[in-house]
């Protein structure tokens, strides 16, 4: 299988960044390509959604949904007791694995185009419906017993929290506007997608190399977690969409998205409800380690994984 | 107006703390504040600003020692344990 | 009629900041969009002029700057005496609504593109001649038997403010280089047109929800007035545009470029000039009241409008 | 170079004023400035800073106590009751 | 803990030597520091921070005097002539 | 031959800063488009010179990288005894002039697509290539017998500096992925590049108004030299370009490589490393004098100078 050549991108920002070149993208230039990055998958989950009927989803949608709160509960007791971390770097670390990147399921999606595969178009709705629900578990382990909860806040910055926020709002967009109402915005948020896409990842690479530092000083342990864990979640993601009767692509982008791990949602919402948890652990881990693992060679395997179920 | 002796109390902390920040200080009776971008490095490691969870913020509160003082007390009984925070006083003053 | 998906994105801002949500565009990518917007408008109107014999626009431009010129003298009376605002407050209330807002008229074009109607292309150049007699009058209206007026520094931040600058500056290039020398643009202006539209309406929803409080501080009467001012001043332009003979699409958008109000150019004027005049006040009327009044309701009433003196 | 005493003033203003408040502090004689983007909330309401109209920048200026005395009669006779306007004056020790 | 008296450093220069005065700064032993974007004027000219090269950084540090006049005498052989520098030092009382 | 329309965009930018328009193109957006084009550029010289057996490009490469170096060598003597700068002074700007103008050279490209001309795609790598012999030579100028020269800091500032990290990067992503991996970015990197180069060339009108008056300041010698070198410079990468078998296009491409003069790349390695020379000499030389009259004059001028080498 060629690469891909947006995860060179992704080569280049990690190179930049160890080799102290002065490349930097700016702040303001992030936040306004995950600003496009949302809204485009969130538009064009929409325009599929539309295309089925809403009831026959739900059952599956719980399905998954429920599997999926399964991967921060198995996290979680790996990293407390295997790991002898504290309980509230265990339980925000589980918090992370257990949500999902918008960015490592949009290669997924690059991929599919390259090998030509279909796939369901409304599994970019349980990109929305996974974020949450293993936020609010990590909380839940971090405090079972210890200390109160902010929940207010926190449900607050979970459900209004920009990522989460522009997804639905552009699903409920793409929804209503359908492809024909979407067509003239098609030229911005559907052709320009991958190469925004390319920029982005040279982002974070950037932002990646400067995190590797950080995970190397906590050992081995949370490095090989950062490996296994995601394989652990995408053979989930494999059964249950091989039993769920998705397709091929389906079945392989549900893999993707219960192996990928969060950075952008979920350290937001941790350092808010989850103070005492140290960062570097966690974005070191799913950033520096679990991203570019699953996009070099997790993506590869999912895809065969998924071939495979299928007798492919 | 007369020249008015006040203190200037300089904060700063994480670019994630923005919005709770401005609820404790107005909730704690500050006039106004004022805030601006910065990036750094303290006990708390280097905070590039490279991105938004990485960023920090310089809040400003000019105030008399008595908000100054009940604002340093609730921000460090609060914050400084878990997150990057420095806090410090000048002598200002205020001249409108 | 069924709804632009554009104006939705205004919806999704405004519920973001009604909503607390951290979704934050920053202040640079709104810089940067105002400047594609403004510049893309000023090519197409530069390129569609160079269709027209110049000569003969010069009548039909000097009748409507005229008739718009009535807008600010009607309003301030208005404001004035029924509202029992100060001088100050009225005269820059009534430049703000006697100048004219480029997103509102690209929402105008933008529905005429959904309607298939053709409309006449040099009526761009009036989005130009129209944003600056209001601002001079609004001054004139302030000062009056009053102060001093700093009229080099208005006439200067009039002119070469960053709005009319680029629109005319636009207008030049696009007139210069014809369709020809432009078409290699044409992929970042005209084809992203709608989508950057798009996130510019995002971004103005956010700042219109900010603004919604302030207006309810004022009470009904400057409620009342952000609604029926347009009214009267579409009402205006219809007649104006249907006496002139211009077509249904021309009508409706001369309608439209005159019920709009500014809120990037004048308020930045106003400040300079009338520093008393309370901000608040007239871009919470026209930015909190009118441009959702006016893409929501008031574009389907004026096309509507036009329609109808059409004999349509 | 002996370390000399001089004032900092800071003036906290909105953005729009940014090239009228440079010409102001060059006639009357300041040898230089600093600007930086700032947001924040005052007398005169909340200043995001989402957009350029609601802005505001901060402005130090260096001097001895003539210049800066002269710097803040002016500043606030101008613009004081139109415009949001604080500021403020710290002792500072010039090192270079 | 109790209020501790410090000097805060205020160093005004050119962008381009952030990463080389961080250097310095680490290298003289400073505990911690923080960096905002500003443009300004001064005896090398206006720098209008319009773009990378023409933009000025404020770094600030707060220590102790030996650090800070550590600090002063380096960049002030280093730096001075060739660059944009103005530095200052204003007493601060830590907070936390 | 009619005016290619980007430039006319520079020509607004420096209007816009002569008379004081509030304009401005934040720095971020700045350093974004620059990204954007030195990206650009690099994919599009890999993706050609994947067309050509590298080994026989070894050969010219180093006849042309030898010629070029000579310019700095040219310069340095005419500042040095002719003009009477200082040493410093004298070894900045012949720095300046013998590195090289991305958007020069992009501006280039824009005229032959427009003239319809063909030329060895290969060329873009010398762009690379050309960048930064001349930096090192001017160092060694500078220092000659002099004081001591902080070498591992200038050469990781030239070589990781951003403007060659991104065009070598971009160079082996494109050589890496082929025209078919690239396809799906052609949209944002190869589609908008010129609507990019456009607000490019604005921001560069409004920085290069703001340093003619630097310019000014240091008398006829220096804006003489600034339009002198490049022409001394085409002629030598005319000739060069005749006798290596170039085409007509790639002829002219190698002059405007040669004419063009850094003003990205060079201050900054020169603010580092010859830090006693006054910046505002070079840069008002290079982007307040020879960068406009390159892109209005000299450009069709080499061209000129191609087509009669070439007996046309
Ligand atoms: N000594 C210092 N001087 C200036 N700024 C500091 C210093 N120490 C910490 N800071 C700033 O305060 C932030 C939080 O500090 P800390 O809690 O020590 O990580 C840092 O990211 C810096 O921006
Ligand atoms: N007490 C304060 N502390 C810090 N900054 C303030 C304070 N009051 C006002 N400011 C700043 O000064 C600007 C103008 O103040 P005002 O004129 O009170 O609206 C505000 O937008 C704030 O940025
Ligand atoms: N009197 C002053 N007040 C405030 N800032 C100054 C002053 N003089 C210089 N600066 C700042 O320090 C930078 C370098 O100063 P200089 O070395 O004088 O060019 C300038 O670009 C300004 O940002
Ligand atoms: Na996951
Ligand atoms: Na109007
Ligand atoms: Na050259």
């Amino acid at each position: 299988m060629s690469i891909e050549p947006v995860v060179l991108f992704f080569v280049l920002g990690v190179a930049a960044g160890l080799l102290r070149s002065d490349l930097k993208i700016p702040g303001v230039i992030y936040e306004a390509l995950s600003i496009f990055i949302l809204l485009a998958i969130g538009l064009k989950g929409g325009v599929e959604l539309a295309k089925y009927p809403l009831g026959s989803l739900i059952g599956q949608g719980l399905i998954i949904v429920a599997i999926g709160a399964l991967i921060p509960l198995i996290a979680f007791p790996i990293l407390r007791f295997l790991g002898r971390l504290s309980r509230a770097d265990s339980a925000s670390i589980a918090a992370h694995y257990g949500s999902v990147s918008v960015v490592t399921f949009s290669v997924g999606i690059t991929l599919l185009g390259h090998e030509n595969l279909d796939y369901e178009g409304y599994l970019i709705v349980f990109l929305v419906l996974l974020e949450m629900p293993a936020l609010v578990i990590g909380v839940i382990l971090a405090r079972f017993g210890v200390g109160p909860v902010r929940w207010a806040k926190l449900l607050h910055e979970v459900f209004f929290g920009k990522s989460i926020y522009l997804l639905v709002g552009g699903l409920i967009i793409g929804y209503v506007a359908g492809p024909e109402g979407i067509r003239p915005l098609d030229r911005l948020f559907f052709d320009l997608f991958k190469g925004v896409l390319a920029f982005f990842l040279l982002e974070m690479g950037l932002v990646a190399a400067s995190r590797i530092a950080a995970l190397r000083q906590y050992g081995a342990f949370l490095a090989g977690f950062a490996v296994v864990m995601p394989l652990i979640s995408a053979t989930l993601g494999t059964v249950t969409g091989w039993l769920l009767g998705l397709s091929v692509g389906g079945t392989f982008l549900l893999a993707t998205l219960f192996a990928s791990a969060s950075y952008i949602a979920a350290p937001a919402a941790m350092r808010i409800a989850v103070p005492e948890a140290n960062p570097a652990l966690s974005i070191g881990a799913s950033l520096g380690m679990t991203f570019p693992f699953n996009i070099f060679l997790g993506i590869p395997i999912y895809l065969w994984m998924a071939r495979t179920i299928h007798g492919g | 107006m007369p020249v008015q002796s006040m203190l200037l109390l300089t904060i700063l902390t994480e670019a994630v703390l923005e919005d709770t920040m401005i609820d404790e200080l107005m909730a704690l009776g500050a006039k106004g504040y004022t805030i601006s971008e910065a990036r750094g490095s303290g006990t708390h490691g280097v905070r590039s600003g490279k991105w938004t969870v990485s960023g920090n913020i310089r809040i400003e509160v000019v105030g008399d020692a008595a908000l100054i003082g009940r604002i340093v007390e609730r921000l460090q009984a609060q914050y400084d344990r878990d997150y990057g925070l420095l806090m410090f006083t000048t002598q200002v003053e205020l001249q409108n």
